[in-house]
């Protein structure tokens, strides 16, 4: 009997497979649009109208102008410049973020506190959602930025960005709104004017595009200061030749998941759901991190399963070719216990044996149902191991 | 990170798992808190290890040393049983990733914590 | 009679065309190994050793350890990092560069200047060398960094690294030496070691690799502080999900570089030269700006048309299908003349006349005579338009 | 950046070329450190331009705007040619990129230079 190695990814909220059409639209950008944008000859004008064509895209995607839009490398980048732009044109201030936030702008605030910028962490409560007041007492008249993650990268909890986009143009206008929408672009929409967006990060390789690009929204006013110098390449604020064929493979990417969003975010709600039941059912002593319902991101499952360790189901379920992540991506090869998981008071104990499974459009139904299967054997090999099991 | 071999064999068909029902000796290390948890059951006759069995709270290097050692010292006298090493461990996993290395000691302290455990039942 | 329109693409110091291979290589990281390399399971293990295969195949190139090289997005951030990262991590200090860098370290030491640190601009000849005393007498005890272009992306002066590694690390050996190679990259033999240099940045896009991907070059031992902060990605030195795809591509690049390197480089110094004798000959009133032989990287030509624009130059050549630049594509954009060309000395009259064609492994002896063909008509047309000719 | 049709129709066959002999008027504007320089001569007969040219070192959209303005203004009356903005050219150019819009500053100005100089003449 030959046994075909099941395949079963679920670690989307890390990275995506890129869309067949996207990688499609990107070739010609290798091989035959491949002048500088900043070129003058047609090879340049060609390339440059890709730019001006995708910028448009991502514009339209968020209710935002073509030329409030710039082109980076990556998630990382664009709250890179949104939270040390802001601070370099400001020079002072206090700086308000949560404490679940992505390490990308967690570390860069925190940078930032060392040279002599207020910085206040806002308390979530058991869900992950952000305490509202705490929030709104915190902003003062020196309150220079917000930074907020919209849907939160371990756990999927969504926050109201348009109540708290509200509350803090109403206590300061001076305020600058930051949302890491990383997570949530293309799962959830988002209009930038109506939740008074100043700054908004978005990343290519979360939604079926290519790595190494991303894009940041600046509403046409915001003072910011550029990090990377070089080139008068994206209105000044981000120097470097332009990644063309992954800028175009980005815009492609958002085109498509446009033309059947609801669809299957409906669908990636059912199947979400239907991972949750199923384990807790089957899966005695099981926590699920992150609320339930509309506030969840629809692709994110986490759970904790007491008395054994992450890495170790990890590896079990990779045995039979199912990808998930223990916390985020990035802090897997670091021995701490997420600042996610600690921030919505999960004991330390617990956290470490919690599982992300982050779904997308290629997840079906077989697949979810494949990890159902296989899932209780694993887990109960595991706590059969352990000494806590027996307490 | 990538594990060696071993190291995978041992995580994935660890041996002597359990615990020894009224052992001679008891070894307990780590804590749940830091992510790492160990217990070491050995039975002890005529100044061998004649029987050990261990639990593992923890990653899958955890695991492995604890699955390593068990093999490692069955069968020795308690003096040779405690000449083996994190080291020795190690190197009979071919290796292990860098931040994995601290997952030998506990391993090597709970046999020493178990030993010291029959010795003092011994001496009562 | 059909007219076939030709294309002969001479730019490609801005922007090479990716090598068919190269597009091979990348797709399946792109619809298969998409898995983010910080991750754990088996999607992640293989994106990883995609990247660290690569990182050894660049780092090889130069005779560099694979953990001396980070990846980055391009030439103009590996500048960056080189640079601002030296000056974060020492403070202050004097940095000497020269007048005829890049923007991306152009601009990138004047931002340091107005932060105090002493900034010095060695000057260079009128074909475009540094003046190698000067940067001796320059070194003083609080040189932290000397940064140095190494082929000149304008007019193809190739400094003596070598030499000037040596004299750094006589006056100063702590003083750090940059090589800005982004243009040398693949043309010109690199030895990181003997020629004693710490941090060398290359960027894939000019090398028939990928846009949006480069390197840096960091001696084990160099302290440098990140630019970018989020996860701990490439060994800390700079955050942000690896483009798993452009890396590989990058790394194939080079590998496809090495296969003929000696071979195609002879090529391009017999079609440079080609193109130089034939426009000096058919075309009255130019001057060669940067040097002849050897010490003129093998891609480069850079003449000065008196009397005419380069834009129109360009236009008018556009038309026939030939793609050049004026300076650099950069500053192409802009109105101020080239400070290389105002470095060397040209009067600035007639830097405005300066156009750059740039060949490539692709160019064609057809190709260069063509040029020569249709190019004397077009200054010609060009020249009985301006007031100047009459003089 | 990319210019209109109109541009680049002006810029590849630029109307008006040249210099006329002995003049009625010339004007000189711009300067060759700065990258564009034009001179544009008049002949003029009864008040009216009977015959104008240009000579221009410059940009695609200097040589458009010159070869424009000769087009606009051949044909009128000093005082109707003198009323020729340089929005007047941009527009019959079909537009101009933001950076380049100086450049129809140096077309009207040599215009009204070489009918400064004509007038001057006259007055002699
Ligand atoms: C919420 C959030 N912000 C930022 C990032 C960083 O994005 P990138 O990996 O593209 O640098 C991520 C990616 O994990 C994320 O989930
Ligand atoms: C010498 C030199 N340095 C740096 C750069 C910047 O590289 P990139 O365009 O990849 O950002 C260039 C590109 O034009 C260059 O020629």
């Amino acid at each position: 009997m030959i046994m075909v190695k099941k395949s079963v990814y679920l670690d989307n909220s890390a990275s995506t497979r890129v869309l067949d059409e996207v990688v499609s639209a990107m070739i010609p950008y290798f091989t035959e649009i491949y002048g500088n944008p900043s070129s003058l000859h047609s090879f340049g004008i060609k390339a440059k109208k890709a730019l001006d064509d995708s910028r448009k895209i991502v514009a339209n995607s968020i209710n935002a102008n073509p030329e409030e839009i710039i082109f980076t490398s990556g998630g990382t980048e664009s709250d890179n410049i949104a939270v040390f732009g802001v601070a370099a044109a400001r020079k002072d201030g206090r700086i308000i973020t949560t404490k679940i936030e992505h390490p990308a702008i967690k570390n860069t605030v925190q940078k930032l506190k060392t040279q002599g910028f207020e910085v206040l962490f806002i308390d979530v409560d058991y869900e992950g959602f952000i305490n509202i007041k705490q929030l709104e007492e915190s902003i003062n008249a020196d309150t220079i930025l917000v930074s907020i993650i919209h849907a939160n990268n371990e756990i999927g909890t969504i926050q109201d960005i348009e109540t708290i986009g509200n509350i803090i143009k109403t206590k300061n206008p001076n305020t600058y709104f930051h949302v890491d929408a990383v997570q949530s672009y293309m799962k959830l929409p988002i209009d930038v004017v109506s939740a008074k967006i100043d700054l908004l990060s978005i990343a290519s390789h979360k939604i079926h595009g290519p790595k190494g690009v991303g894009a940041l929204y600046i509403r046409n006013g915001v003072k910011l200061k550029s990090l990377q110098l070089g080139g008068s390449h994206e209105k000044n604020l981000r120097a470097g030749t332009e990644n063309v064929p992954g800028i175009v493979g980005f815009a492609k990417a958002v085109e498509l998941n446009l033309v059947d969003l609801e669809e299957y975010t409906k669908n990636l709600v059912f199947l979400r759901d239907r991972l949750i039941d199923g384990i807790e059912k089957r899966i005695p002593h099981v926590i699920l991190n992150g609320p339930r319902g509309v506030s969840r991101n629809s692709n994110n499952v986490n759970i904790s399963f007491k008395h054994i360790e992450g890495e170790s189901i990890l590896l079990y379920l990779d045995m039979q070719g199912i990808a998930v992540s223990t916390g985020s991506a990035c802090s897997s090869t670091s021995l701490k216990p997420s600042h996610v998981l600690e921030a919505i008071g999960l004991p330390v104990e617990i956290c470490h044996g919690s599982i992300r499974f982050t779904l997308s459009r290629y997840t079906t139904k077989e697949e979810i149902d494949y990890v159902l299967e296989v899932f209780p054997k694993i887990i109960a090999k595991l706590r059969a191991l352990s000494p806590l099991n027996a307490n | 990170m990538v594990y060696s071999d071993t190291v995978m064999d041992h995580f994935k068909n660890p041996r002597n798992v359990g615990e020894i029902k009224d052992a001679d000796g008891t070894g307990n290390v780590g804590n749940p808190m830091c992510g790492d948890m160990m217990t070491i059951t050995i039975e002890v006759k005529d100044n061998v290890i004649s029987d050990i069995k261990f639990k593992t709270f923890g990653c899958a290097a955890a695991i492995a040393t604890s699955s390593m050692i068990t093999e490692l010292v069955k069968g020795l006298t308690i003096e040779d049983a405690l000449k083996i090493t994190k080291d020795d461990i190690v190197e009979n996993l071919g290796g292990l990733p860098p931040i994995k290395l601290h997952c030998s000691n506990l391993a090597a302290d709970a046999l020493k914590k178990a030993i010291d455990d029959y010795r003092e039942k011994l001496n009562k």
